[in-house]
This record gives C-alpha cells, sequence and structure tokens, in this order.
C-alpha cells in the first residue's frame, strides 16, 4: 500500500492505495465520486475523463483509467460532481442540457470534462477545432453534433459574448436532484 | 391555470432526465453498493469450439477475499437455461443455452468458470488460479462454410448448422405476383450481392448486473432495456416464482439493441447470489463485453430485382444467409425475419419472394441491433435501386419516383402484407432535394467527371421507410414470437394535482420522462413540470413489454393516452357531481372541467384530485382514486419514412471517402418533442455512417475475435462524422390517435445506405459497381483498381 | 479490468530511478506518461513486479536550445512539446506531430521519452526522431551515454536501452527555417497511422538542398526513406521532382498486413503521402 | 493458420536427423523457454515472451506423435496455455528432411499448423499470422546454423530465462539465440547457401507491431515454444 494525498473537488483526501489502483476506482470506489464512470479499458472512450493538475499546478484533462491513484499523490483533481460546487450548473454543464447535447449520459460527463479543459486552452473554438478536440470521448447516442454545439455555446458564454441560441426553448434552469443512493 | 397554455406536445422541451446526468449524480447499475455485496469475475473461453474435459476451482476458491468459485458443472441443475422468445418456424433448431457452459463452448467469450470474491481485484487475480483443460474442436465461422457438406457442426446433437429457413411468397401469400414469372418476362435483371458486416452495438455503459437475494426477495439491478421480459424469463426458467422477482433497469446507458437480451451474465450472476446468499455484483469489461455481449447484422444479402427497361420494377428476389451464432439469444432467430417485410420498401412491387436461412457458426451470437433487420432491408433495395437506375441510364431519383407508392395511394396494401397508412414520399424528398442543392451539386458532379478529378463528388440516395411500433400481438403471434406487443401505461392524480406516470417503457436515454411529460401534460391540462414519470422498476411499473424497436412512443405513447383519457372521464364525473351538474354539460379544455355556457363554474384537475382524496363528496358508486391505468395493443405498425441524402468526396488516390454533406428529411409523423427527434435523428445517422464507413466486428479462422476492443473496432469519434442537417415533413400517422410514429431507429435505417451509394456514385465512371462496408480507405481504393484492371482487360 | 498488483516507487533522482530499475532486475518497468502502459497492465499482458515511476523528476521536463541542438527532456508531456515555443522555433516538426498523437487527454499524461522507449511501429515520434537524426541520451549505472535514433529502435517495441537505463534527454538539430510536414493517415481520430510521413526540407536558389523523410508504420522500426532523400537531392523544387522522388517511398520499408491495411497498400500510401508531405515541406 | 519454412544445411541428412532428434542441441534455439520434462515421447515446458510492455508466460505439453525414420519424417503435437487469462496454443509441427542429390546437403521443411486463442488473438490486431511466421523464422534460423554445425560440435549456451523477440546486444538478454535481420545473430552462420534461402522463403522478413498492446508476439512466444517441442 502507498499513502497519497490529494484533493478531490476541493476536499482534501489521505488514503492507503494499492498501487495498481487505477484512479478510477479509487474515485468511484474509495471517494463514492461515481460521477465518474469507465466505459472501457483501452483509454479509447474518454468516459472516465477528471481534470487533474499537472507539475505546474494547471489542470488538465486526463483518463482516469489511464493513471493510478499513486500518479495523482499531491495533485488536485475536479470530477463532473466538483464542477460547480455551488450547486449552480457550470456554463458547459447548462449548455449541455440546452442544446440536447446527451441522451444516455454516460459518456457525458468525461465529454463535459474534457471540453471543459479544451475551451480553457481555446476560449473561442470553431466546431472543427471542437470535435477534433473531443477526438478522445466517444459518444454512442448523439452523432455528437449537439455536444459541438454545447461547447460552441458554452465557449461563447464563458467568454462572456452570450450565448448561442439554444435548440430547445428558454432554458428552464433543472432542479438538481438529490443524488440516488441505494440503501 | 385559466391562461389558455401552449400545447406542450411539438415543443422543444429541454430534457427532465438531463440534470442528474450532467452532474453525475446518476444511478447506473454499477454505481449502486448494497450491504455485504460481493464481486464476481467471469473465466471465459479462450476457444471458439472445444470440449471442457477439466475444470479445478479450487486454487481460486482458497484464494484471498474469495467467497466462492464455481464451474458450470456446479451448477448445471440450478443455473437455468436461456431462452429464445422467437421460433420462427416450426421445425427451428434451437439448441439449449446454459448460462455457464457445462461440457463445451462453442464461442471465444463463452462462460465456464465464475468467481466471486470481496472485491473486484480479488476477483480477477483467481480467476487466473481456475485450472481448466479444453480439447478443441474443429471451428466453423464462415456461414456458406457452416452450411456445406462435411462442416464442423456447432451443436453436434443437432446434425446441422442450419437453424431454419423462413419463405415469404407474395404469390402463396396472395398479396402479389410470382417472381419466377416476373424472372422470365424481365427486360432488366440486376443481380447484387450484398454483405452486412457484422457489428457490436457498444453502449458506452458496459452491460452490469446486481443480484440482491436478501430480504426474501429477489432483486435484479441490470442495466437492461427489458426489466419486464428479464423478469419473466428469470422466473420461468429458473423456477424462481415470478412474484418474489422484482427486476430495477436504473439509469442505463444506451443500449441499441445489445441490451435487448436476457444475458447469461444476469443468470450466473443469479446462480452465484443464490450460492452465497448475498448480493452479487457483475459489471463486464468492454474487452468482455466485445466477445460476450450479442453483435448484430452479419447476413449476405443475395437480391434480384427484375424490371421494365422504363424502370418500373416487376419483381424482387430475396435469399438471405444470416448467421445466428453460436447460440440464439433472445430474438436472434427473428431479426432477418423483421426485414422480410421491409425489402420492397417504399415501392409497389407487383411480385415479391423473400428466403432466409439461419446458420449457426462458432461465433458470438447475434441479435438485435438499432434497426434489426429493417437497415439491412432497407441498404440491399436502396443500393439495388441505385443499379438499376445506372443500368437504365436513369438518375436515381426517378428510378424511385417511377416504383413509389404515391401520397395519394395511401393506405396501400404492399406486396409484403403490410399496410402502409400513410406517407408521402414526393414532399420528403423534393424537400431533401432542395436543402441539398441537388441540381448543383449534379452539376459539380459532372464538372469533376469531365476534368477527371482525383477527388471525385457522389451523391448517395435513400428514400426509407420501416416498420415501428412493435406490435400487434397478434401478428407477433402468427410469426411465432413468444410474447405479446402491447404496452402499459398508469396516470396517478395525487391530492395535490401533481401527476405520477408509471409506463412499462424503459428508456436508456430517448428522454421518455420528458416527452411522456408533455403527453401528460396536455392529455390532463397540467404543468409539464407537475408530472413525474416512473419506469423500469417492476415493483413500480408491474407491466410494461419495454423498450425497442422504436415501439415505446407508438405503443407505449397510446396507452398513456388512454389512460389519461380515462382519468379524465373519471374526473368528469367527479367535477360534474361537485359542480352539480350533467357530465354531459361540461367541456374538458386546459385542464378544466367548465360548465358549457356557465365559464365561471368549473373544476380543475386538481380540484377533483383533492376532492377525491378527500372522499367527503363523491358520486355514488365512485372509488376514492383518481388513477387509471391502460393497455394498448395496436392494431397495425407504424410508417415513418423519409429520404437521405448524402454528398461525398472521394479521394481516388487514397480511397479516403469525406462526407461533405448530408442531408435528412425523415416524417416521423407528428412530433411530441422535436429537440428529441432530431437529437435520434443524429444519433442514428452516425451509427449508420459507422456501419458504412467505419466498423467491423472481424473474425480469424479459428474463430478468434481479432476487433477485441475499442482500439480495433472502430467507433467513430467526432472528427470522423459529418455535419447532419436535418428536417422533416409531418404526415400524421392514421393508426393512432397521437399521429405518431416512431424515430428511435431512422437515422440507422436510412444513412447507411445513402453513404454506399454516394460512393459508388463517385466511383461509376471508374467502373465501380460496389464497395464492401465498411467503405475503408482500402477498400475504395482496391474498388478502384480491380475495375479500372477490368476495363483494361476487358 | 484491474491490473495484477505490484510495487511502485517515485524516484527524485535519475540515479534513483537506475538504481530502482537495476534492483528489480527483469521485473522492472518504468513508468513515464503510462498511456501505452497502462492500457496495457489494465489488459493483464504483463505484470510486472516494480514499476519506477519518473513522474517525480522535474528536471527531465522542459525544452532548451544548447548550441546547435533541442534538447528536450524525456519526461515532457506531448502536450508541452506541441505546445513549446521554443520546439515550434527550432524544431517545429516535432512538435506538429505530438500535436497529432492520441487525443487532448493522452497528450497531456504522455511523454516524449515514453514514446520513443515504447518503440511502438506505429508511433509518431520514434520517425520524428528517425528522420532528423536525434540523439537519445540516456543514464544507466554507468553513467549517460547517447544514441543515435537510427541505433536506438531495435525492432518492434525493442530499443538499445537497457533495462536498468532511462532515457533523459532527446536532442536534435535545430531546423529553423526548414519546411517540414508529418502527414499522417488514419482510418478513424483514435486509429493509430495507418501510415505516417515526417518530412523536413531546405530549400535553397528553387533547389532542395537538403530533405530529411522518414515512415511511420512501414516497418517494425521508423524506417528512413534513404532513396527519396537521395532523389531529392539537389532536385528543383517542382511538385514533378518532388512526385518523382516520392515514388521511391516504400523503398526499403517492409511494412505489416494488419487490421487497418494490407502491406500493399501501405506501400501505395507511403509514395502517395511522401508526396504529400514533401510538397506541403517545400512549401509548393 | 498454417506456416511452412524451409532451408538447407551443408550436412547430410542422417546427420541433420540425428542433431533434430537431440532435444539438448535443438531445444536452446527457443529464447525464453524452459523444458521441464522429456520422457522421450511427452514433454512440459514453459517460455516466456517478453516484447515491449508485454510480459506474459506459457506453460505446455506435447508429444512426438509420430517419428518417421525411414520418411525422415518427425510430427509434433503440442499446446500451450497463458499462465494469466486462460488464452492457449496449439499447434501441430511436421519436420521432413531431404537428401540434396548430391548427398551433401539436406532439405529441411517444416510445417507448422497453428492455433493460438485468448488475448493474443483479441488484442492483436490481427497479425498473428505475420508474427508467428516471424518468430517460426528466427527459430528456423536458428535451428539451420545448428544443423549445419553438424553432430560433432559442442552444443550452445543454455537459453536465456527470457528473452526479447530481437537480440539486442543488450544485458537484457545476454544469451538470446533469435537472431534477427535488426541484429546480427550471436553465432556465425555457416552456410551461405542456408542465409540466402532463409532470406528467400521470407524468414528474415519484418514482422510487425501487433500494436498498441503487441500481443501478436505472444504468439511468437507461442510458435516458439510449439517449435521446442517439435525438438525437444
Amino acid at each position: 500500500m502507498a499513502r497519497i494525498s490529494l484533493t478531490v473537488d476541493g476536499v482534501t483526501y489521505t488514503d492507503d492505495v494499492a498501487p495498481r489502483t487505477l484512479l478510477a476506482y479509487y474515485l468511484r470506489d474509495q471517494l463514492g465520486k461515481v460521477g465518474t464512470v469507465i466505459g472501457c479499458d483501452t483509454t479509447n472512450c474518454g468516459a472516465c475523463t477528471v481534470l487533474m493538475t499537472d507539475a505546474d499546478g494547471v489542470p488538465r484533462s486526463v483518463k482516469s483509467c489511464a493513471v493510478l491513484a499513486v500518479q495523482a499523490d499531491g495533485r488536485g483533481v475536479t470530477t463532473i460532481e466538483g464542477l460547480a460546487p455551488d450547486g449552480d450548473m457550470h456554463p458547459m454543464q447548462r449548455a449541455f442540457h440546452e442544446q440536447h447535447a446527451l441522451q444516455c449520459g454516460f459518456c457525458t460527463p468525461g465529454m463535459i470534462m474534457s471540453a471543459v479543459d479544451l475551451v480553457a486552452d481555446n476560449p473561442d473554438p470553431t466546431e472543427d477545432e471542437v470535435r477534433e478536440g473531443l477526438e478522445g470521448n466517444l459518444c454512442r447516442c448523439t452523432g455528437y453534433q449537439n455536444i459541438v454545439r454545447a461547447v460552441v455555446a458554452a465557449a461563447a458564454e464563458m467568454r462572456g459574448a452570450g450565448a448561442a441560441p439554444s435548440t430547445a426553448e428558454a432554458p428552464a434552469k433543472p432542479a438538481p436532484e438529490p443524488a440516488e443512493v441505494a440503501s | 391555470m385559466t391562461a389558455v397554455a401552449e400545447p406542450e406536445i411539438g415543443r422543444a422541451r429541454l430534457r427532465k432526465e438531463d440534470a442528474r446526468l450532467i452532474t453525475g449524480r446518476t444511478r447506473w447499475t454499477e454505481n449502486i453498493a448494497l450491504p455485504g455485496m460481493l464481486h464476481m469475475a467471469i473465466l471465459r473461453s479462450a476457444h471458439a469450439h472445444a470440449r471442457i474435459s477439466r475444470v479445478d476451482v479450487s486454487a481460486a476458491a482458497a484464494a484471498p477475499n474469495v467467497v466462492t468459485a464455481f464451474s458450470g458443472s456446479d451448477v448445471a441443475e440450478t443455473q437455468g437455461t436461456l431462452a429464445c422468445a422467437w421460433p420462427v418456424t416450426e421445425d427451428i433448431v434451437m439448441p439449449t443455452y446454459p448460462p455457464l457452459a457445462v461440457t463445451e463452448v462453442r464461442h471465444v467469450g463463452e462462460p465456464v468458470a465464475v468467481v466471486v470474491a470481496r472485491d473486484r481485484a480479488s476477483a480477477l487475480d483467481a480467476l487466473e488460479l481456475i485450472d481448466i483443460d479444453y480439447e478443441p474442436l474443429p471451428v466453423v465461422r464462415d456461414m456458406e462454410a457452416a452450411l456445406g457438406e462435411g462442416s464442423p457442426l456447432v451443436h453436434a446433437d443437432a446434425g446441422t448448422n442450419k437453424s431454419y429457413t423462413w419463405i415469404f411468397d407474395s404469390a402463396q401469400a396472395g398479396s402479389g405476383g410470382d417472381v419466377a414469372a416476373a424472372a422470365q418476362e424481365a427486360e432488366v435483371t440486376i443481380k447484387q450481392r450484398y454483405v452486412q458486416q457484422r457489428l457490436i452495438p457498444s453502449s458506452l455503459e458496459p452491460r452490469s448486473v446486481i443480484v440482491d437475494p436478501t430480504s426474501g426477495d429477489w432483486t435484479i439491478y441490470s442495466a437492461t432495456q427489458i426489466p419486464h421480459i428479464l423478469r419473466f424469463l428469470l422466473a420461468a426458467t429458473t423456477g424462481t416464482p415470478e412474484h418474489k422477482i422484482n427486476v430495477v433497469a436504473p439509469d442505463v446507458g444506451g443500449g441499441f439493441g445489445g441490451k435487448l437480451a436476457v444475458t447469461p451474465e444476469e443468470w450466473i450472476a443469479f446462480a452465484a447470489a443464490n450460492r452465497v446468499g448475498r448480493p452479487v455484483k457483475y459489471t463486464e469489461s468492454r474487452s468482455e463485453t466485445m466477445v460476450s455481449a450479442h453483435h448484430g447484422r452479419d447476413v449476405i444479402q443475395d437480391i434480384t430485382l427484375y424490371a421494365k427497361r422504363d424502370g418500373t420494377v416487376t419483381g424482387l428476389d430475396v435469399k438471405l444467409t444470416a448467421n445466428m451464432g453460436a447460440y440464439l439469444g433472445l430474438v436472434t432467430p427473428g431479426v432477418p425475419i423483421l426485414g422480410a417485410f421491409m425489402y420492397n420498401a417504399i415501392y409497389k412491387f407487383p411480385a415479391y419472394r423473400f428466403e432466409c436461412t439461419g446458420v449457426f457458426t462458432n461465433t458470438t451470437k447475434t441479435d438485435a441491433y438499432r434497426g434489426a433487420g429493417r437497415p439491412e432491408a432497407t441498404y440491399a433495395i436502396e443500393r439495388t435501386m441505385d443499379e438499376l437506375a445506372a443500368e437504365l441510364g436513369l438518375d436515381p431519383i426517378e428510378v424511385r419516383r417511377r416504383n413509389w407508392i404515391k401520397h395519394e395511394e395511401f393506405p396501400f396494401t404492399t406486396v409484403a402484407t403490410l399496410t402502409y397508412d400513410s406517407g408521402n414520399y414526393e414532399a420528403a424528398t423534393d424537400k431533401a432535394m432542395s436543402l441539398l442543392g441537388y441540381a448543383e451539386l449534379r452539376a459539380e458532379q459532372e464538372a469533376r467527371r469531365a476534368a477527371d478529378d482525383r477527388v471525385q463528388l457522389g451523391i448517395g440516395i435513400s428514400t426509407y421507410t420501416e416498420m415501428c411500433g412493435l406490435a400487434p400481438s397478434r401478428v407477433l403471434g402468427a410469426l411465432r414470437y413468444g410474447a405479446g406487443g402491447w404496452e402499459n401505461a398508469s396516470v396517478r392524480m395525487l391530492p395535490t394535482g401533481k401527476v405520477e406516470v408509471v409506463t412499462g417503457t424503459s428508456p436508456h436515454g430517448q428522454g421518455h420522462v420528458t416527452a411522456w411529460s408533455q403527453i401528460v401534460a396536455d392529455r390532463l391540462g397540467v404543468p409539464f413540470e407537475d408530472v413525474e414519470v416512473r419506469h423500469g422498476d417492476t415493483r413500480i411499473a408491474h407491466k410494461g413489454l419495454d423498450t425497442y424497436g422504436s415501439r415505446s412512443l407508438t405503443v407505449g405513447g397510446i396507452a398513456l393516452v388512454q389512460a389519461c383519457d380515462r382519468v379524465v372521464e373519471k374526473a368528469r364525473t367527479v367535477a360534474a357531481h361537485l359542480l352539480e351538474c350533467s357530465t354531459d354539460d361540461l367541456e374538458f379544455a386546459d385542464g378544466t372541467f367548465r360548465v358549457r355556457g356557465t365559464p365561471d363554474a368549473a373544476k380543475t384537475m386538481g380540484d377533483c384530485a383533492l376532492a377525491v382524496f378527500a372522499a367527503h363528496n363523491l358520486p355514488d358508486g365512485v372509488e376514492a382514486t383518481l388513477d387509471a391505468d391502460a393497455t394498448f395493443d395496436p392494431q397495425t405498425f407504424s410508417f415513418p419514412h423519409g429520404t437521405h441524402l448524402c454528398a461525398a468526396d472521394v479521394d481516388r488516390e487514397t480511397g479516403e471517402v469525406h462526407i461533405r454533406r448530408y442531408v435528412c428529411v425523415d416524417d416521423v409523423g407528428r412530433v411530441i418533442n422535436p429537440m428529441i427527434v432530431e437529437g435520434q435523428v443524429h444519433g442514428g445517422v452516425a451509427q449508420g455512417i459507422a456501419q458504412a464507413l467505419f466498423e467491423e466486428a472481424v473474425y480469424d479462422a479459428d474463430g478468434n475475435l481479432l476487433t477485441g476492443s475499442f482500439v480495433d473496432y472502430t467507433i467513430p469519434s467526432a472528427v470522423d462524422l459529418p455535419t447532419i442537417e436535418s428536417d422533416r415533413t409531418e404526415t400524421p400517422a392514421t393508426s393512432n390517435p397521437l399521429g405518431v410514429k416512431g424515430v428511435g431507429e431512422a437515422g440507422t435505417i436510412a444513412s447507411t445506405p445513402a453513404v454506399v451509394n454516394a460512393i459508388v456514385d463517385a466511383l461509376r465512371p471508374y467502373g465501380v459497381r460496389d464497395v464492401p462496408m465498411p467503405c475503408t480507405p482500402e477498400r475504395v481504393w482496391r474498388a478502384i483498381r480491380s475495375a479500372s484492371s477490368q476495363e483494361v482487360t476487358s | 479490468m484491474i491490473p495484477v498488483a505490484f510495487d511502485y516507487v517515485r524516484p527524485s533522482t535519475v540515479e534513483d530511478a537506475v538504481s530502482a530499475l537495476a534492483n528489480a532486475g527483469e521485473e522492472g518497468k518504468v513508468l513515464a506518461g503510462g498511456q501505452s502502459l497502462l492500457p496495457v497492465l489494465r489488459l493483464r499482458l504483463a505484470a510486472p513486479s516494480v514499476l519506477v515511476d519518473l513522474g517525480g523528476l522535474a528536471q527531465l521536463r522542459g525544452a532548451r536550445v544548447d548550441g546547435d541542438r533541442l534538447a528536450v527532456g524525456a519526461m515532457t508531456t506531448h502536450a508541452e512539446v506541441a505546445g513549446s515555443d521554443v520546439v515550434r522555433a527550432e524544431v517545429p516538426l516535432l512538435a506538429a506531430a505530438a500535436a497529432r498523437i492520441g487525443d487532448r487527454q493522452v497528450r497531456h499524461l504522455g511523454t516524449l521519452g515514453g514514446a520513443l522507449a515504447h518503440a511502438d511501429p506505429s508511433g509518431d515520434l520514434p520517425t520524428v526522431a528517425v528522420a532528423l537524426d536525434a540523439e537519445l541520451v540516456v543514464a544507466g549505472p554507468g553513467g549517460r551515454r547517447s544514441i543515435p535514433a537510427a541505433e536506438f529502435f531495435r525492432d518492434l517495441f525493442t530499443t538499445a536501452l537497457g533495462p536498468d537505463e532511462v532515457l533523459v534527454e532527446v536532442r536534435l538539430p535545430r531546423l529553423a527555417g526548414w519546411g517540414y510536414r508529418y502527414e499522417k493517415f488514419q482510418r478513424t481520430a483514435q486509429a493509430w497511422a495507418t501510415v505516417g510521413v515526417a518530412a523536413a526540407v531546405r530549400r535553397e536558389n528553387g533547389s532542395i538542398a537538403e530533405a530529411r523523410v522518414a515512415l511511420t508504420n512501414m516497418g517494425p522500426t521508423p524506417v528512413r526513406a534513404v532513396a527519396v532523400e537521395r532523389a531529392l537531392a539537389g532536385a528543383d523544387a517542382s511538385a514533378d521532382a518532388l512526385a518523382a522522388a516520392a515514388e521511391h517511398a516504400a523503398e526499403g520499408a517492409s511494412p505489416a498486413s494488419d487490421l487497418a491495411a494490407s502491406a500493399e497498400y501501405r506501400e501505395h500510401l507511403a509514395r502517395v503521402l511522401t508526396r504529400r508531405a514533401l510538397t506541403a515541406a517545400a512549401g509548393l | 493458420m498454417q506456416m511452412e519454412h524451409a532451408f538447407t544445411v551443408p550436412v547430410p541428412v542422417a546427420q541433420a536427423w540425428d542433431v533434430l532428434l537431440d532435444v539438448e542441441r535443438v531445444a536452446p534455439c527457443m529464447p525464453g523457454a524452459t523444458l521441464t520434462s522429456f520422457d522421450g515421447e511427452a514433454f512440459e515446458g514453459t517460455v516466456r515472451v517478453k516484447l515491449g510492455p508485454v510480459s506474459m508466460t506459457y506453460k505446455g505439453r506435447g508429444r512426438f506423435a509420430s517419428t518417421d525414420e525411414a520418411n525422415r519424417q518427425v510430427v509434433i503435437e503440442a499446446s500451450g496455455r497463458d499462465s494469466r487469462g486462460g488464452g492457449t496454443a496449439a499447434a501441430t509441427a511436421t519436420a521432413n528432411l531431404q537428401s540434396t542429390e548430391d548427398g551433401a546437403a539436406t532439405r529441411v521443411t517444416i510445417v507448422t499448423d497453428l492455433a493460438v486463442t485468448g488475448r493474443p488473438a483479441q488484442f492483436g490486431r490481427g497479425m498473428i499470422a505475420d508474427v508467428g511466421g516471424r518468430l517460426l523464422g528466427q527459430f528456423a534460423d536458428c535451428l539451420a546454423t545448428t544443423l549445419a554445425e553438424g553432430s560433432g560440435s559442442p552444443p550452445p549456451a543454455e537459453p536465456a530465462a527470457e528473452a526479447p523477440i530481437a537480440a539486442a546486444p543488450s544485458p537484457a538478454a545476454p544469451a538470446a539465440e533469435a537472431p534477427t535481420a535488426a541484429a546480427p545473430p550471436a553465432r556465425p552462420r555457416r552456410s551461405a547457401d542456408a542465409i540466402d534461402l532463409l532470406q528467400v522463403t521470407g524468414i528474415s522478413a519484418m514482422a510487425r507491431k501487433a500494436a498498441p498492446y503487441v500481443i501478436g508476439f505472444v504468439v511468437g512466444g507461442l510458435v516458439t515454444w510449439a517449435l521446442i517441442s517439435l525438438f525437444g
């Protein structure tokens, strides 16, 4: 076992982990951060994408199934659950909702985290740049079109340029539902 | 409540489902942890065909943290068998399908032994300690070889690799002429062989199941599309009383037919939980999914089309060889049969014969994958219509016009015996052509052809229809399907005026909660926000037949309407009583009963609900509940249709295909939520393009799946797919009160032939008549090369 | 899937890393960015007893000019290489190829040294290293040595690195003013290169003064397109001359047939892509 | 899949035959192989294959299905199993020796039927045949040298406990005996004739990536293992 200490969604944890523990499983099994999901075992699908600070402290998107928990020692991790800590939606989350950028929602946490990272690097991406920027995330439901639209819209909102028109009607901000936990 | 509300139906309502999905507060099966829960890992056969000569799990059972380990022989008596619900012919060969192989394995990935441990890692570690010896048996992978004399047999006791042959002949059915006669009189004959490659549905959420045997009942959480069918079959095949089984489909991360299954893993988890008396969880890894979850398509299509020189088709002969894989899954044999009614598509063919032979091979079983039989049919006929057009020198749209059912000819009974209630192929096609700028692109194509450009432009057309709304129970019965096709809904008015809806459909991404809320809001005149929709738990949704085959809205939606109407009728009685008038004096609008001529005398649905709850003043004989339950069994199918146009650039040098424009105009009848409909079209088109260009499950001669991960089974990412320009025409279905038709599979059905037609169209001047799917750059390059070398030699 | 259990060390000096590897013997494995290694571990295709994580070696990150060379630390990530001003100025071909590796997430963790030491024949960076005659500096128990790229890649996934050696730095010639192109052909955006071409060209007075060309996935190791370079030397910087030279691209290559492509198609692609890469690199 | 390899060694057939059946002489040609038992007919052993990050160990057994001295033919059946994951390989190898017309040399033909299952197949990018052929070729290359040495030469060194596919002159593989085109053979080839034939038959053809995880090479290991059995 190895002792690690890291910050996840603003909370500092110190744990003993087996070196073979993948960050994705550490988040899910030891921290209960089940918002981050695992969709493959070859780092293709990107569903497990989280932000992890690099050696310079800059948050970067990584596939948490391709990182050992021990490699995250001393780092800061942000998951989909910590994207909007005060309960408000992050603009990217809101855009995914407003642009109907999800159907089953399984790829969504990773997709949103990748998109947040992309827009941090490129605040005004074209549709093609969004498509390239999300090449590490697979979605089987949406054909990506509305995802691309959502990222462009969120980027606009984050630049303060005002949101692009929604595909849908005036957004009713969805009330966050309480987490469902099995007994 | 007095303002006239805009109708909810037709509004692009944002989805109620999204909030938890975009914040990670989701309840996937894999997220559920129960007290005392153990983890299961499965040892799978590495052999495509072998006798199990010895299995020793003792070392695994003794490993740290391992609670139990067992193999097929340990549970042979109790594990039950997996059932096929669709024996399509009387003499179908339907082999026993043990969840855990006992004596023989018949495909790579078949489960052979199990470890149940305290944690996932320990279970996986212990799997490596299982000692197992196989005696390899001859492998048959190729369907046509399997039907040949002296082929190794997948099921020796069956004596054959043929599962069934199913035939439809319009001459015998009385729905059309004799294809043999059409053949004799044909002025033009188009003969084509198409291969529908094997695909893997690949929902992003892997399959996952938890079986909880504690508390006196069995609760099964499963990432399934079909909780109700799962419950029924689990009871029927394990001998567990049905009323002691509860199945929950929590949040389910996509299905596409891949979770329209009762899986060996569900049964094995059941057996494991039975052994240990504790909750057992199993979540497969993606590399397990690839070899063990069912695959789709894998059909060889021999198509012969007979026509006159004016382009009028006179007959169609279809011979299919369909790969069942090693076993028959839930609806494996029926998948190609669903396509039997669709080869004639939107056309007025006078004679039609269809024959399908199902074949066993040492491969993972096939079963439903988005469209199930109908994409295959549409691909074959739409590719063939293009070949007919080329043969006759006609524009491919023109040849379709000369054969399709005109809008004034509906209802129209087809040569395949179905009665299409409505449609307007002309309108959808005209709209699509205008959106694309068809004439301009044809002109550009001419110019590029004349210049012999390296990159050629192709325009692909696909005019499709599909049968949705599975299905009239009597039809299913006639087709020997083991269950009905009805759907159930119940609607409960709560005392505060809120509405609780329970549906028997089981969504896994389709947005039923939102769409059903819209329907109910309109029907009951309550706010959209006041409706909650429950599903996917057999303890709550007692009755249902689940979600597949674009059936949920066209069947479940109608049940919902009926339940709403019953609630309104009951409320009307209550309102009349409260308003001291006759029910006939009441009119109902916007959720309010008003006395005709005295609009101030009014009771809302909420008023009625509260009055029923209080029950202080109810009419005689009226029970103190304001709810209703309805089951709807459709009398016929619904028939969405549309026209998809694909403009593709094809690089003759590298064979690369770039989809430049993709335009689709779909007619799915009345639309409940256009945003959701558009999303379904996008996703469907993406999967159809994926079949055309990217995906293929490849086996080697020994029966190994070579595309055993997402590294080699190449699912397209955002970069690989085009922007889809979608629009609609709206010709309401006349066969149901909502006028809806279904949209879940339309895009997938339509897009594959549109893309391949575009590629072939681009290369036709270079002698190319077909490119096998998926049309990888190398295949396109080879098609060009072999066509040009043939031209040189001929 | 979950890897087989292993021990883990995270040295803070190169010397400690080397001795940790030496102590591990045959069962040790270096963890750089882990983007190729972790999937292998998850699929249980390997079961090292010790992982030596170089993630703590800050001294192996970054790029700097050192005389006529650009020196890039082995633990510099692909994203850092692709985004580095000095790399883009001095060896833009390396930055361009790094930008095409995997996806954003992979580029955030995957490292230059890891990609070279992994020696995947479909990897993009080994080809660039071979094309540019990079020198790979490795540290071992006996100190440091420098290995020319042409000698570093021995075979499929096999390099000249000893089991107790660590790749610490990559030294590349400064090619400011050269034209360049990394031409990558993939079945899908996520796929490895079916074929890749790294080309760098220096023009002088309307002709090609120097050209460096190497191919990805045209053999078990990167293939230097010697015949192409020879044909280009002194040739006119014209489309025809480049096309004629590119016809030699598959000479000396021995590509595989696999699920992505046949050998024959790869040879065809090599010629086409080489022509395209040269055309772009020559600014035509 | 079936693979065929042929080469000619400059020793008379009787001499080659003796060497071919000499376990001690031939088995070491297999990189990473350990023969654990041999009773004259049946044998057991392990092969450890290491390639890049992939490292797997196979355990197996086999037997001489026939030894036909009159026709100078040996048939071996063997099968091995991955120590984790349950993948297997089964091979039937038929080796034929034929004297050249002048009797001075022997033409050796090895036909191998190989079936590989499990992770190497599932994650190996469909390269089993390619990789298998290459590995068989490496073995045949070494075997050609050994047979050419004739019966009088001392046996080669003990096999390495594991060996990379390429015999890189690195400390990792001090005793590796698998020459490839990429690295010089550890021992001199004595027969120019054999070398040429090897090239003609594609033995030194480069194999490929089985990327990204290169499992194909494990298969190679099985091939070599199967051949060990052949000559064990």
